[in-house]
């Protein structure tokens, strides 16, 4: 019975990979494309350049021009406007919040989310209206082992699913969701144990596909998987700090406010965390802590949880952080370059730097100005929303 | 140095001594801003305030140059903490918020964010839920918090006012005139039903039966209200609910004060001809708060800023407040946002000082920094290169009550 | 005149090393506490007037009369004061941590009210037999009921996953003030928490892997019973299999047939007490009566078979506790006939009783007729006796942990008031 | 005295003996002979006397003369108080509140049980004056009436039955405090009217027609209005139950409004309203926790507020509370040690739960100290009274000895030799 749920919920996961795999995305062979005249916020060692522009070709940035002209080459006019690099969203359900959940098993370390993704949805709209471009779906919280994290370019056109990493993160999860009265584990510590327990018996059975079915542990134990952890309050980020470094891996924590109580503890683990978006009516102290843990130099990202949360939901905390006593180029990397860095993909988003992606938004003022809104999103050379 | 001394100056009682602030930009919301001015307090009340005013020998003064202040905001309408529950009646005017007000609660948060006044309303959830107070969140614990004992009555014809509890009427004593009875269903679960029962309450006439006390008891507030012409607050949202409300209001010649009022844009000459005030709910979800993003699905009714703007543009006495209670927090930044609409910034700080003072008829003591009137000032500090001033120290009556480090 | 030319620069230099000396020796003594209490009741029996304590590194250097203590030393002087070892619940029903589960509940007074309340989710329910289940992890060190532990004299408490599995896991002896459980920790593994009686067939909702499973194994008694033995027979079958060929449960049981740990088992009534002596003698391991309220009809068993009892709450009020024993007030005695006949007893709270009401106990015990020197055993030396940490703690002698308490009066007097509080040589004011 | 047993003139006395023999049997009078008298309102008398007949004081002092015929009881080596007096009480029944919120027209006397454990219990720790209050959980409780603690029905227990109303103005899950008191004024309006009504008809009810006449022959109007009516004719007082500080001004400003004498039952956050308390000379019961933890809003670390010294410091003078569910809390003279643990001293603390209470309750002409004139309630102690090795020998009520510490089966059991081997 459970078997041949599972299988269903493969095929499609499959299938999407050979769409994905035949047409590749984001590839198409143009004219070059030159952004001119805006004031570009480059996240990377370029800084911020005025009066400069883009060359892009390929869907990749070209050249980054000190001058404003380039032969043979499609002008666009963004004079007096700023540019950031694409928002990337490091932990989202996006358009797929109730495909994310298999209810059937407490591990199910074998599914993959980018085979709940939907382009069509409405959501990917308002993650592109946001500026949102790249985006690491992740599986629900509900089981300790969720599954396999995919990082996503986000786009709308269903035949053009283009995905940076197939495989992030395998996500596990002690958060108080996983603790159901209708199945076990019942309690934190009993979590624990099981996770322990599936990772010390991971291949020892000899039926092909419950070998099939640890696939994400067996790789997390082989180490070619970086587990990505929910955990909310102490008890729980204690519980995955000591499981890290029980198993002597390095990680990436989804923390809420009690974060801050570990700095000391990141700072030697040298662990990041992913923070849930910041809103308004939150206390002073915990802007005060987040600008706090920057200044120590741990790398802190901004996540938004969608459906949960909202789009905006980055733009957000990066004005609150940056009303809070933070220079405006730090708080704008908590939603750029800092969430690429975390996870691995900073070679191709996060920056705009020569030979990346051509993933960047345009506002019509500074960016984390309340009264500038966005005038275009661009994925990979290629004007997504407008 | 001037920063220095600020954090130097007592957080003490200042009756007695007169204290001076100098030097600095002075939004009064009563007049122009006064560049680099005095402000003279003594008893907790701002004694003289101006451009060129002489400080008295012994009054302690505190360099203020380089800082902005603005008066004490005011909530135009606060739950502090968001408590539905009022009563099991779907209306129940006879009840006073101040009766939950809580005379020893810790406020330090709403100082935080610059509210050293609130309208403390009653909720959304009964069609008449009862009459609101405005307080101060003072330090002085006691009467002295209670500025206007009965400043409005709420009437709510929104939907979550249309759907009451049952109610079980509890025989006292048992007796065969009075027999144990099931709970019963309540009126109204209609905006017909609700309409109807309005009228009927506010033009009662006293009659013999066995509901007759009841009914006087309940309907007395409200000729009261009719009478003394109190603000009758009315939630309402939608077009057709503001219509209603109008409608009311014509009839029963009453003083109306549309609260939420997402769709009011639509009757801005209406509003503007009877001059209606309007509290306007500010929605402040992230989606929101930037223009242009979108968020799906778009709810009902239409809460976009725009409408707000329109509202506000229109020279209409207009109140802001967040839609969530739990926003209250940042009344600084719902005006804030509505730059982009071309407004200005005196315009919309008033939407949270003066305006609602007016509208709860308390201007004589809060809403505007003016001889005579409370001491009631927060300090701001522009940062260079940040989007908004910061908020530093809040001032209730002439003592600081809160600072930032 | 050599010596005039001489004098005033070596005065000078002189002076300057003997400031210096000064200046220093605040600097050199921080981390030495000294304090000087009329009283010192050492928790071994001893009793001491006009003491000195001399703490170092959070360590008791000396304890005793007459000891020099070192210049710039800061003493701390109680001329009234009674010093005491810091107490010890031997078994702490605590609010530790955010790990919570809302259940309905009703208040004594107006008991047609149903109000939530929250209780801890420290039941493993995947299975009856959980030995290697371990709370150390989901304690919260700023959770409320730690700092009213420590404000009302407990400086140490033990702590074991709930009550509803028939092997709960191992428990875990904490100080109450601390930066995170780690360091708070004075032991952790110590004894498996077994529960018998009614408590696991009853009170668990039954562990449903697959969802078609809606009830559990134990019903009663005899499912507790088969489930108990089960294990440990299961073991001893594998009696020739080498440790590397076990399963860490299998691991732990072993450990406690060899008597390298000792079970701690919950046996509220008397007849639970009674199996747990016929599973001695099965099993021949080692073992401690937790909640041992039907104790007294087992004084001789206990004393020749040497089984430590953790007693308490002493004070039972009438229609307060549902147990299934006849009579409240040989209860409340317990304690008194436990002491008379010798055997090893500590106090401990329940759920009903608060942190903080755990001096209070003592007191009414010793109104009922306990000497006062072996209530204070029995909440500090014996208990650390019993949690097996008397190396640490429970003493105040010569290279313990500097757990002090001290008390205006006698610490048995209600009327008395807990003036400091020392924990690991940090002094801490519980009035605050 | 010494001429007394002068060897000469045995020979007379044995004569006047013989003759006198009968009379103190008839006599009513008893002397009790103590070591310590504390009388609770003029100090301590060493070696005193107290002279009782019919249940009442006729005398106390260190010689009160004995007169020839007094039926002498010897206790020269104990100490006495007065006997304690409890102020507010929700135990002797089996269930503190009616399921209808507004029911002031109920009253404890229907419902009290003489022979409650909690009420034998507060009587071997020495309490010889209790009032007994319906529950918390209704908006117009009922009345309470203060009780003796020895009797066998209601009637020879009853020292006041109509002590006073008992209502709660503190917010339920269901209802904020804002539609409590909506409904408490709607309920006390009504009744203004009702009392408009009777004085038109000039039919006053007569004094105790509450506690004679049984409820079915009165009309059901005068039920539901008489209580709260007599309330407001100032019959008897209210008692708030005030769990949050705020309460405490709200009940303040009802009680104004409506005119009526009321007695505070404080909850332990209340002492931030000392000040406001001192202003205005209420009357408080403190709760039975009399130390309080609180935690910050901002910085989320505890507070420890010793409530009764606050209160003491403010000069307040309070009714201390026992709760025997409790171990802490457990009786009255252990919550009086509390109170000296948390700075009060020995002498007041004493006064809280003697005299004190007794004048909230306004019994203070009958209990509460021991003066010429008052009730013979007091108790006999072998030790100093917040000793907490002494232990209650004797309590008498109105002169009769009604527990014997020698006599208690209970607490034979509690502290059973026997069983010790």
């Amino acid at each position: 019975m459970r078997k041949t749920r599972l299988k269903i919920f493969l095929y499609p996961s499959l299938v999407i990979f050979l769409c994905a795999a035949l047409f590749p995305g984001g590839e198409e062979k143009g004219e070059a494309l030159l952004i001119k005249g805006a004031k570009i916020y480059t996240m990377g060692p370029k800084g911020v350049l005025l009066g400069a522009s883009l060359l892009i070709e390929g869907g990749k940035i070209k050249k980054i021009i000190e001058g404003l002209d380039w032969p043979q080459a499609q002008v666009v006019d963004y004079s007096g406007k700023c540019i950031i690099p694409g928002l990337v969203d490091a932990h989202t359900y996006i358009s797929g919040y109730y495909r994310l959940l298999e209810n059937s098993q407490v591990v199910t370390s074998d599914l993959v989310a980018l085979a709940a993704f939907d382009p069509l949805s409405p959501e990917v709209d308002e993650a592109l209206a946001a500026g949102i471009t790249t985006a690491n779906l992740c599986p629900r919280n509900e089981n300790l082992v969720g599954g396999i994290t995919s990082i996503l370019k986000l786009s709308k056109d269903p035949k053009g699913v283009f995905f940076l990493k197939k495989e992030g993160f395998l996500k596990i999860s002690f958060a108080k969701d996983v603790e159901r009265d209708d199945r076990a584990p019942t309690s934190l510590m009993g979590a624990k144990e099981m996770l322990d327990e599936s990772l010390k018996n991971a291949g020892n059975q000899g039926d092909r596909e419950e070998i099939f079915q640890e696939q994400g542990i067996l790789k997390l134990a082989k180490g070619e998987l970086q587990p990505l952890i929910a955990a909310s309050n102490y008890e729980e980020i204690n519980t995955a700090l000591k499981w890290l470094s029980d198993w002597k891996k390095k990680g990436v924590i989804v923390g809420g406010e009690e974060v801050y109580r570990f700095i000391e503890e990141l700072n030697k683990k040298e662990i990041s965390i992913l923070l849930s978006p910041f809103l308004f009516a939150f206390p002073d102290r915990i802007f005060e802590k987040a600008s706090s843990l920057l200044k120590l130099g741990i790398k802190i990202a901004f996540v938004s949880d969608m459906p949960e949360g909202e789009a905006s939901g980055l733009r957000t905390s990066a004005l609150l952080l940056f009303h809070q006593e933070m220079p405006q180029e730090e708080a704008l990397k908590t939603i750029t370059l800092y969430p690429a860095q975390i996870l691995g993909v900073e070679s191709v988003v996060g920056s705009l730097e020569e030979g990346k992606d051509a993933d960047f938004v345009v506002f019509s003022g500074e960016p984390l100005d309340l009264s500038s809104k966005i005038l275009a999103v661009y994925s990979s050379g290629r004007l997504v929303s407008k | 140095m001037c920063l220095i001394s600020l954090l130097l100056s007592p957080v003490l009682p200042t009756f007695g001594q007169t204290r001076a602030i100098r030097g600095a930009k002075i939004h009064t919301m009563a007049s122009e801003v006064i560049e680099s001015g005095v402000i003279l307090i003594r008893d907790g009340k701002i004694a003289d305030i101006g451009e060129n005013i002489s400080v008295p020998q012994g009054a302690e003064v505190i360099e203020a140059s380089g800082w902005i202040l603005y008066p004490g905001f005011m909530a135009p309408s606060c739950l502090l903490g968001s408590q539905e529950i009022v009563n099991f009646e779907s209306f129940s005017p006879d009840s006073s918020s101040l009766d939950r007000f809580d005379f020893y609660g810790d406020y330090s948060r709403y100082w935080a964010g610059g509210i050293t006044s609130i309208y403390l309303d009653t909720p959304k959830n009964r069609l008449i839920s009862g009459k609101g107070a405005v307080v101060k969140l003072g330090t002085d614990h006691g009467a002295a918090l209670v500025i206007k004992k009965d400043a409005a009555l709420r009437i709510n014809l929104v939907k979550d006012a249309l759907l009451p509890p049952m109610i079980k009427i509890y025989p006292a004593p048992v007796s065969i005139e009075n027999p144990i009875t099931p709970t019963q269903k309540q009126f109204p679960s209609t905006a017909l039903g609700a309409y109807g029962v309005l009228q009927g309450l506010f033009n009662f006439e006293p009659y013999a039966g066995d509901l007759a006390k009841y009914m006087e008891e309940i309907s007395a507030p409200l000729k009261q209200a009719q009478e003394q012409n109190w603000p009758i607050v009315i939630q309402c949202e939608k077009a057709a609910e503001i219509g209603q409300a109008l409608e009311l209001a014509e009839q029963l010649k009453l003083s109306l004060v549309i609260s939420g009022g997402a769709e009011a844009s639509q009757f801005v000459d209406i509003l503007k001809a009877k001059n209606i005030p309007v509290i306007a709910e500010v929605n402040l979800r992230p989606n929101d708060i930037f223009p242009g993003a979108k968020s799906f699905p778009i709810e009902e009714p239409n809460t976009d800023p725009k409408n707000i703007s329109a509202l506000l543009r229109s020279g209409i006495l207009v109140a802001l407040k967040p839609m969530e209670e739990k926003y209250i927090f940042d009344l600084f930044w719902i005006t804030q946002y509505f730059q982009r609409y071309g407004l200005s910034d005196d315009e919309l700080i008033k939407t949270i000082t003066i305006n609602p003072a007016r509208i709860f008829g308390v201007e004589s003591r809060i809403g505007s920094l003016e001889k005579g009137k409370d001491a009631d000032i927060l300090f701001f500090q522009k940062e260079t290169g940040k989007p908004l001033p910061r908020l530093k120290k809040v001032m209730i009556e002439g003592r600081i009550v809160h600072e930032k480090q | 005149m050599v010596k005039r030319k001489f004098n005033p620069a070596f005065k000078s230099i002189f002076f300057l090393i003997l400031a210096c000396g000064f200046l220093m020796a605040p600097v050199r003594a921080d981390d030495v506490i000294a304090l000087k209490v009329g009283t010192l009741l050492k928790g071994n029996g001893e009793v001491l007037k006009d003491a000195i304590i001399i703490i170092k590194n959070g360590k008791i250097e000396f304890a005793g009369v007459n000891y020099p203590v070192p210049k710039g030393t800061n003493i701390l002087e109680f001329k009234e004061g009674v010093a005491t070892p810091g107490f010890i619940a031997a078994n702490a029903c605590l609010h530790i941590s955010q790990e919570t589960k809302e259940v309905s509940t009703y208040s004594r007074e107006d008991f047609y009210e149903y109000r939530i309340e929250k209780i801890p989710a420290l039941n493993e329910e995947r299975s009856e037999t959980t030995p290697e289940m371990n709370l150390l992890y989901s304690v919260d060190p700023r959770s409320e009921d730690f700092a009213l532990a420590w404000r009302s004299g407990v400086t140490c408490v033990y702590l074991a996953p709930g009550n509803l599995n028939v092997y709960n896991g191992t428990g875990t002896v904490l100080k109450t003030w601390g930066q995170s459980p780690q360091n708070m920790t004075v032991r952790n593994m110590v004894q498996i928490k077994v529960t018998l009686g009614e408590e696991p067939a009853v009170g668990a909702e039954g562990s449903r892997f697959d969802p078609g499973l809606r009830t559990r194994r134990p019903q009663n008694r005899m499912g507790v019973d088969s489930i108990f033995r089960q294990a440990l027979v299961d073991l001893q079958n594998k009696s020739e299999l080498p440790d590397s060929q076990l399963n860490p449960q299998e691991l732990l049981f072993r450990k406690v047939l060899q008597g390298e740990i000792s079970l701690r088992i919950r046996a509220k009534s008397y007849v639970d007490i009674k199996s747990a002596f016929r599973y001695m003698e099965e099993f021949g391991f080692k073992w401690i009566l937790e909640e041992g309220v039907d104790a007294y009809k087992y004084l001789d068993d206990l004393k020749n078979k040497n089984v430590p009892v953790i007693y308490g709450p002493v004070y039972r009020p009438k229609g307060r506790f549902d147990f299934n024993s006849e009579n409240d007030f040989y209860r409340a005695q317990t304690p008194i006939l436990l002491a008379k006949k010798g055997i090893l007893f500590a106090f401990q709270n329940d759920a009903k009783s608060p942190i903080s009401a755990l001096r209070d106990e003592a007191i009414y015990a010793v109104k009922l007729g306990l000497d006062e020197e072996s209530a204070l055993k029995a909440l500090t030396f014996h208990a650390a006796k019993i949690l097996g940490v008397e190396d640490r703690i429970g003493t105040v002698e010569k290279g313990k942990d500097g757990d002090l308490l001290i008390f205006s009066g006698d610490p048995f007097s209600p009327s008395s008031r807990l003036e400091k509080v020392l924990i690991n040589g940090k002094v801490m004011d519980p009035n605050k | 005295m010494k001429r007394f047993f002068y060897p000469s003139h045995i020979l007379k006395y044995v004569l006047v003996l013989l003759l006198l023999a009968p009379l103190p049997l008839i006599s009513q009078v008893k002397a009790i002979k103590a070591r310590k008298i504390y009388t609770g309102t003029q100090g301590v008398i060493e070696k005193g006397v107290i002279l009782i007949e019919h249940g009442k004081i006729v005398d106390i002092g260190e010689e009160a003369k004995i007169p020839w015929n007094a039926e002498a009881i010897d206790y020269s080596q104990k100490v006495v108080i007065p006997g304690l007096v409890e102020a507010h009480a929700m135990r002797g029944y089996d269930k503190a509140n009616e399921d209808n919120p507004l029911t002031p027209f109920v009253s404890v006397l229907d419902n009290y049980d003489t022979s409650h454990d909690a009420i034998t219990e507060a009587l071997r720790s020495g309490v010889t004056t209790i009032n007994i209050m319906p529950g918390n959980a209704t908006i117009l409780g009922g009345r309470g009436a203060i009780f003796k603690t020895f009797g066998l029905v209601v009637e020879d227990a009853l020292l006041v039955p109509d002590s006073g109303m008992k209502i709660s103005v503190a917010g339920t899950p269901m209802q904020s405090r804002m539609g409590v008191m909506a409904q408490l004024r709607r309920y006390f309006n009504e009744t203004k009217d009702y009392m408009e009504k009777k004085e038109k008809e000039q039919t006053a009810p007569k004094k105790d027609e509450m506690v004679s006449t049984p409820m079915s022959f009165r009309s059901p109007e005068s039920v539901k209005y008489e209580a709260v009516a007599d309330l407001l004719r100032g019959r008897y007082g209210a008692f708030f139950n005030c769990p949050s500080p705020s309460d405490v001004v709200q009940a303040q400003k009802f009680s104004e409004a409506y005119a009526f004498k009321a007695v505070y039952v404080l909850g332990p956050e209340c002492y931030k309203s000392a000040d406001f308390i001192a202003e205005k000379k209420l009357k408080v019961i403190l709760d039975p926790e009399l130390i309080y933890f609180e935690k910050g809003p901002v910085s989320e670390e505890l507070k420890k507020v010793e409530v009764a010294k606050v209160f003491y410091d403010k000069g307040i003078e309070f009714a201390l509370l026992s709760d025997p569910d409790k171990v802490h809390t457990r009786s009255l003279i252990y919550q009086a040690m509390k109170a000296v643990s948390c700075g009060v001293p020995a002498d007041a603390a004493l006064k809280f739960v003697t005299i004190v209470p007794a004048q909230i309750l306004e019994v203070d002409r009958q209990v509460g100290s021991l003066e010429k004139g008052k009730l013979a309630n007091f108790v006999v102690l072998d030790k100093e009274p917040l000793d907490l090795a002494a232990k209650v020998e004797f309590v008498y009520i109105e002169g009769k000895a009604v527990y014997d510490r020698e006599k208690d089966e209970d607490l034979k059991e509690l502290t059973n030799e026997k069983i010790i081997q």
